[in-house]
């Protein structure tokens, strides 16, 4: 049983570290500081919104508003934050309260997450066109600075994603309030039995989820520089492939922080993979999904002998 | 040992308390007060109300009219009060490991150091009330078998958990524990209670409530009807108040013409037609997998014949049993569609004749089988999960644990009905926890480790004989 | 049960203000173009929906994302194979039928062989389905039949066709989950799979048929919109992702499964496209539009589940 | 000499005719100059969904494979300069168009988009003196090319002081979309004498007019081989006239040219403009005969063409 408990994050490691050889063999100059900093950087983002999505995911729910919410979050960073950072401050934090807020009303009211973030996801998105109706905005200095440093021997993508799983870890698995989390997704009902307030639990989900979203939208416009209304759309879709490559299960609160870590560099890595392959664009698209199928499938086959052994 | 101090403050105090859903009157206005060093033992009929008393006691549910008071510590709620609870159907996270489990209802283990701290305590806790139960604090709950939860859930129960427990709530503990294990327990009760500690104990095991209660309660629907201390009470008594004429169980089984074989696989499991076929030993030691590799091989998952050849009747309801959103009547007819079908759709004029005729022939207290399946007490959802198997017309039915929270009384007709049943030629696989339902098999096979043991037919079918051939190698 | 516990109730109620609240502008002019418009557009969504209902109707954790793709695919292959040639109609549906037998089998090949959670296996898919209608056609827009463009931008008795096909669709489903075996089995299955599968429901047979069915659903959207708005077009089928789970969670399906709900589709379908028409007419800006429609639909969901709790 | 460099295009959205129609030209302008010698490769990527951040990935992989230009139709004209600088730091010389990036070491080659909403009104202007009712349909919410193009409308609307826009809808530069977004809102409007677009919806607009039971308005068209088709059909039924407006999706090919231009050592100007493609009542037979079925209007520059606009900027 143990074996097995220690497989789960065994296996996003083993296909990452297969796409990563792969990506080497196939390109040689990106086995290098530079190489790996701009395989990895734009992960980044990724990461951190795959955690944001792991937090619901581990309360049994799912956010379809990521995406729009962090490329929300882009416009204040590009455009508040920017031009006066108290205000943008003061937004983003409101946003976080909004985040755990939408957790607590979603389960006082027993409302389906999957409809209130579908709906929320166009509330995000009309914010956002108002702030930027058109594409503009500009990081702030000291993030631009952050997502491009330069620290000696390990880049910068590689270190982030180190402390984003690191951190997370400890909070979600090694922490007594993400234990009770974790348990909420198990079973709220014996949290509740045991004089828990589920509200608030889901609440305290629910904002880390948004502080760690408006941790993505800011890497992300540290990365670009600037934001537009559309930027991240991508970031739901993807945040919950990451959660799942990782290891994760969408009910039940079993979630791996560092499998959803490396679940988004697999995905990010994926991508590259098959541009170093150079296929026709008409299967550029195919590929993606060819590929996420072969790395699932790539586990499945562990798993299995897993199991006959 | 007698009742309690009358000086001591009551820990918990009824008054009156009543509970309805709509019109049912799932508790009456009952009365109650229980004292340190009271051992209660709960017993009634399924539906009684026992489910409801406890939850009202322990908060879980608002009653609808009376008082819920906890003099002994002032406190205003029962968790504050050292009231704990172990609930009918299991409730942990099985997400988590033993330890962390205890961390959901241990506030008091704080710091990013507590893992060390919880898993002691758990492990001492588990040592305490089930000596070498050789359970793995660090394990996940879902690798564990039922009855390693049901361990896990009393030894959080009865753990210090920073403040102490005064009252634990047992909702039928012994439910999916072998004799063994659930001696373990009793014995633990006993000691609990001695030194000060109460007890509620519910079970339909008569013969465990009167090994450890004190005090015994009577409820039959939703009223107490009577309550004296322990030693008031005789076996057919309790039975008598509880309500039910209890057809003891015939003495000798009328020998049954056996059939041809029907049914042979590869790990030895054997059945003639007509034959009811025990499956024995310890708790979690490979008969329900067994079982269930018997069942999901026989059918398919891409075919449903007209005509079954095999059911099961399940034990743990909430997982493998009840559809929660449906009524009785569709639980019930499940199994039975293909039947009953034409031109594949359901006839449901049949379909309400079959479940009316079942839920008179097996008892299911409903007024309405269009009533919701989980508004039914936990023995009564699992009534209808014998409805929905014996309903069909399948030669074989396969039954894992399925007197789990059955009351005395349904238990001597369902008994009866298998048997009447197994006379018109079908055979019946049938593991329990409960030797005294496996004495009535014609063929036993006991298990160990996840394989056979023995095979005991007729007259060597003995608890002694299960027993041994439960234990031989732990024992050598 | 009284009409107000009705899950689909909410949704009806909202397209029926939205619907007001556009005529109110125009004091009564337009309400049968309105109608007719919603009708007509409602309709690609309602059928949409309806396969999705089914999926969703599975349980936690399933759904399909391969529904655009899916009907981009059919629309593109199947007016290919007509080439607007007079009378080639039927055999057109013939091949978007099979292209939805073929996404579905494929979606639920990967689900049952390689255990993929669905949401990933179907998107992962659709990004094939998507490259195998570029590859096959390259974007090129061919019309549909001329007979087969009438039809679908005509009428019967008022009532636009598309509306009238999915009305028969919505009514065979509506039967085959209320009166049919197979919908006692899919509803029982979306409840709890291993409880069905012990008590004989051939879980695989019923989830392989579900997402087969959800498949030709979403084919036979793709084949009519394309007739409907003169050829197939690569991202004819993008904006359905979303709509497609929306008016099945609006219109009350319980996205825990094992319930669903035919007449709460089509009202959240009118809902949707009338709400986008009343803020349009309103002349709402994009970002207001969103705002209010997100807000619109959390509003309906709150109004729906308190009457559930107050009962 | 050029004959060693290679060339990549990075596309972030496949899913229309018209960027397949881009695709097409490229890959057969870059075929045709990979096996003349001129350059050593010219390879396209694409990525879906019109995402920048995907786009600034497959920027990021270009850098890594080392080719020498990199030509961009950009999903944003901020998001991706990050990504731009790089390229620019790593040697790396990148041509952006039609969607193109601010970052001031990317050359552009823009279209006057603002230009392209302004001459709609202005033609409509010219055909309906006395003005009227014009409903606009706009593209997709929150990107550059849309708000450019309605912009350019809005002044013309200005300027043009008997025109008022009653109704404002996004068609999202889907056809289908289009038509379903004009048939909610048509109910509701006054008689429309005018429809402003931004090409490759207008077909759907007449759809729903003609569903709506009411008369056809002057529609400008965009390039769409069908919507000229229909174009055509109503002339030729009842005399029908209007314009059409758009880009030339072979400007992927004047931008393979201009890159090649640079890495040739050509002096060349940051920016340069394309004029827009416009079909008109006697030049619509002619467009139509050129543009295959079921594609879009299209102008494959040649390097001369390239040579031309670049000593036009200077
Ligand atoms: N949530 C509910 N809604 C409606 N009726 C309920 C509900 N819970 C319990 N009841 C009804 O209340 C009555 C008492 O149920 P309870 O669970 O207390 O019985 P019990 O004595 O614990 O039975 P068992 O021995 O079978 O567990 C039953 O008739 C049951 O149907
Ligand atoms: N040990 C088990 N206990 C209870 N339910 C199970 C068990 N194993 C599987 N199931 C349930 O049964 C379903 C199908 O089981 P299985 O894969 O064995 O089908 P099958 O019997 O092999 O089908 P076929 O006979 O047509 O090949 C699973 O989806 C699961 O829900
Ligand atoms: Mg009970
Ligand atoms: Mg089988």
């Amino acid at each position: 049983m143990k074996l097995f408990a220690k497989y789960r994050i065994l296996l996003p490691v083993v296909s990452l570290a297969v796409l990563l050889a792969a990506t080497f063999y196939m390109q040689p100059r990106a086995m290098s500081y530079f190489g790996i900093n701009l395989l990895f950087n734009l992960a980044v983002p990724i990461a951190l919104a795959t955690v944001a999505q792991m937090m619901i995911i581990m309360v049994n729910d799912i956010d379809l508003s990521l995406g729009a919410f962090v490329s929300l979050v882009a416009c204040v960073t590009a455009t508040f934050l920017n031009d006066s950072p108290m205000l943008g401050v003061l937004i983003l934090l409101a946003l976080v309260l909004c985040y755990a807020a939408l957790g607590a009303v979603i389960h006082a009211l027993d409302l389906p997450a999957i409809v209130v973030t579908l709906g929320m996801s166009f509330v995000w998105g009309g914010l956002a066109l108002f702030i930027l109706p058109s594409p503009g905005g500009a990081s702030p200095g000291w993030l631009r600075t952050l997502m491009t440093v330069k620290p000696p021997y390990i880049p910068m993508a590689v270190c982030a994603s180190v402390i984003i799983a690191v951190v997370t870890h400890l909070l979600v698995i090694r922490s007594g309030i993400g234990t009770v989390l974790r348990g909420v997704g198990g079973n709220a009902r014996s949290v509740q039995r045991a004089g828990w307030p589920v509200v608030r639990l889901k609440a305290l989900a629910y904002g880390l989820a948004g502080l760690f979203g408006v941790f993505a939208g800011m890497a992300l416009v540290g990365l670009t520089t600037s934001a537009d209304a559309n930027i991240a759309l991508r970031y739901t879709l993807l945040s919950i492939a990451g959660v799942i490559l990782g290891g994760g299960e969408f009910t039940g609160g079993k979630v791996s922080p560092v499998g959803a870590v490396i679940g988004a560099l697999t995905l990010t890595l994926a991508a590259s993979f098959l541009s170093f392959l150079r296929l026709s664009p008409d299967w550029q698209i195919g590929a993606q999904g060819a590929i996420l199928i072969l790395v699932l499938t790539a586990r499945l086959l562990f798993t299995r002998r897993d199991a006959q052994a | 040992m007698s009742t309690a101090a009358p000086s001591a403050a009551p820990i918990v105090a009824l008054t009156e308390a009543a509970k309805h859903f709509g019109p049912v009157r799932a508790l009456d206005g009952v009365s109650l007060s229980i004292s340190p060093g009271d051992c209660l033992g709960l017993v009634g009929h399924n539906g009684a109300g026992k489910s409801t008393l406890v939850n009202v006691v322990n908060g879980g549910l608002a009653p609808t009219s009376g008082s819920v008071a906890f003099p002994a510590s002032g406190a205003a709620s029962a968790l504050a009060a050292g009231v704990r609870s172990v609930f009918q159907e299991l409730s942990l996270c099985p997400n988590l490991t033993v330890a962390e489990n205890l961390r959901i209802s241990h506030s008091a283990l704080k710091g990013m150091n507590w893992r060390a701290p919880a898993r002691a305590e758990i492990r001492a806790a588990l040592d305490q009330v089930f000596p070498g139960h050789g359970i793995d604090a660090d394990a996940p709950v879902d690798t564990l078998s039922i009855a390693q939860r049901q361990m896990v859930e009393i030894a959080i129960g009865f753990a210090p958990r920073g403040t102490e427990a005064r009252l634990v709530i047992l909702d039928e503990p012994t439910s999916s524990l072998d004799a063994g294990i659930a001696e373990q327990l009793l014995s633990h009760i006993k000691q609990f209670c001695a030194r000060g500690g109460a007890v509620i104990f519910i079970s339909h095991m008569l013969g465990e409530i009167f090994e450890v209660a004190t005090r015994i309660l009577v409820m039959k629907d939703g009223k107490v009807v009577a309550e004296k201390p322990a030693g008031g009470f005789t076996r057919q008594g309790l039975v008598d108040a509880m309500g039910h004429v209890a057809t003891e169980a015939a003495a000798a089984q009328a020998a049954r013409a056996q059939g041809e074989e029907v049914l042979h696989t590869p790990e030895g499991l054997r059945a003639r037609k007509g034959e009811i076929v025990g499956l024995s030993g310890l708790a979690g030691h490979g008969q329900a997998e067994a079982l269930a590799r018997l069942y999901l091989g026989a059918t398919s998952s891409w075919r449903s014949p007209r005509e079954a050849g095999m059911v099961f009747v399940a034990g743990d309801r909430g997982r493998d049993g009840v559809l929660p959103l449906w009524s009785i009547l569709r639980n019930a007819s499940i199994s039975i569609l293909p039947q009953i079908a034409r031109r594949g759709m359901v006839d449901r004029t049949r379909e309400a004749e079959i479940t009316a005729e079942w839920k008179a022939r097996i008892g299911i207290r409903t007024d309405d089988v269009t009533n919701p399946i989980l508004s039914l007490s936990g023995g009564n959802q699992q009534k209808v999960l014998f409805a929905r198997a014996l309903a069909s017309a399948a030669p074989v039915v396969v039954m894992d644990d399925p007197m789990r929270g059955v009351d005395v009384g349904t238990k001597q007709d369902v008994y009866a009905m298998i048997r009447a049943e197994a006379a018109r030629g079908r055979t019946f696989l049938w593991y329990s926890t409960e030797t005294e339902e496996v004495c009535q098999c014609d063929r036993v096979f006991v298990f160990r480790n996840g394989e056979i043991s023995a095979e005991l037919t007729g007259d060597e079918i003995t608890e002694e004989r299960i027993l041994e051939a439960s234990f031989e190698m732990e024992g050598a | 049960m009284k009409l107000i516990q009705k899950p689909w109730l909410w949704s009806w109620v909202a397209a029926a203000a939205a619907f007001a609240l556009t005529v109110a502008l125009t004091e009564g002019r337009g309400a049968g173009e309105l109608a007719y418009a919603a009708l007509s557009f409602g309709a690609f969504a309602a059928i949409v929906g309806l396969g999705q209902m089914l999926v969703i109707t599975l349980g936690p954790g399933n759904v399909d994302l391969s529904i655009p793709a899916t009907m981009t695919l059919s629309g593109t292959l199947a007016l290919k194979a007509m080439g607007s040639d007079p009378g080639t109609a039927w055999m057109g549906l013939g091949v978007a039928i099979l292209v939805g037998l073929g996404t579905g089998l494929a979606n639920f090949a990967l689900i049952y062989l390689l255990r993929l959670p669905p949401i990933i296996a179907t998107l992962a898919a659709s990004l094939l389905y998507q490259s195998l209608a570029i590859w096959s056609n390259r974007g090129l827009r061919i019309k549909p039949p001329a007979g087969l463009a009438d039809f679908a931008t005509g009428r019967t008795m008022g009532i636009p066709n598309v509306a009238l096909v999915g009305l028969g669709l919505s009514l065979l489903i509506w039967v085959l989950l209320e009166r049919s075996v197979w919908g006692r089995w899919l509803l029982a299955s979306g409840q709890n799979l291993r409880a069905a599968r012990l008590a004989g429901v051939p879980v695989e047979a019923v989830r392989a048929a579900t997402y087969v069915a959800v498949t030709v659903f979403a084919a036979i959207a793709g084949y009519l919109l394309a007739s409907f708005s003169g050829g197939a077009a690569l991202n004819m089928g993008a904006e359905y992702l979303l709509m497609s789970i929306a008016v099945v969670v609006i219109g009350g399906t319980s996205i825990a499964g094992g319930m669903s709900n035919v007449p709460g589709v089509w009202g959240a379908s009118l809902f949707m496209f009338l709400v986008v028409s009343m803020l349009n007419s309103y002349g709402a800006g994009a970002g207001v539009r969103m705002v209010l429609t997100g807000l619109i639909i959390i509003g309906i969901v709150i109004a729906a589940s308190t009457r559930r709790v107050a009962r | 000499d050029t004959s060693g460099k290679r060339i990549a295009l990075s596309n972030n959205y496949a899913g229309n005719s018209w960027r397949q129609a881009m695709l097409q030209t490229f890959e057969e302008v870059g075929a045709q100059a990979v096996e003349a010698g001129v350059v050593g490769a010219a390879d396209a990527y694409t990525t879906s969904e019109n995402q920048a951040t995907e786009q600034a990935a497959q920027l990021q992989n270009m850098i890594l494979q080392g080719y020498d230009a990199i030509i961009l139709n950009a999903a944003s004209p901020t998001a991706l300069n990050g990504a731009v600088e790089e390229a620019c730091n790593a040697g790396v010389t990148v041509v952006s168009f039609d969607g193109i990036v601010t970052a001031p070491c990317a050359w552009r080659i823009a279209v006057d988009f603002k230009a392209m909403g302004k001459e709609q009104v202005e033609y409509l202007a010219t055909r309906l003196p006395e003005g009227g009712n014009l409903l606009e349909i706009r593209g997709l919410a929150g990107v550059f090319v849309d708000d450019e193009i309605h912009a350019g409308i809005e002044e013309g609307v200005a300027e043009n002081s008997q025109f008022e826009i009653v109704g404002s809808v996004h068609g999202d530069w889907a056809q289908d979309v289009a038509q379903k977004a004009v048939a909610g809102v048509l109910p509701s409007l006054p008689d429309v004498v005018g429809v402003v677009t931004q090409g490759g919806d207008g077909y759907g607009a007449a759809q729903a007019f003609k569903a709506a039971g009411r008369d056809t308005p002057l529609i400008v068209l965009g390039n769409r081989q069908d919507e000229m088709q229909w174009w055509a059909d109503q002339r030729d039924a009842n005399g029908y006239e209007t314009l059409s407006l758009s880009i030339a999706p072979g400007v992927a090919s004047l931008a393979f040219w201009v890159a090649q231009q640079i890495l040739d050592g050509a002096e060349v100007p940051k920016d340069l403009t394309v004029p827009f493609l416009k079909v008109t009542q006697d030049t619509l037979d002619e467009a139509l005969e050129t543009t295959p079925e079921g594609s879009v209007a299209n102008t494959v520059y040649s390097l001369d063409d390239a040579k031309a606009v670049i000593s036009g900027a200077m």
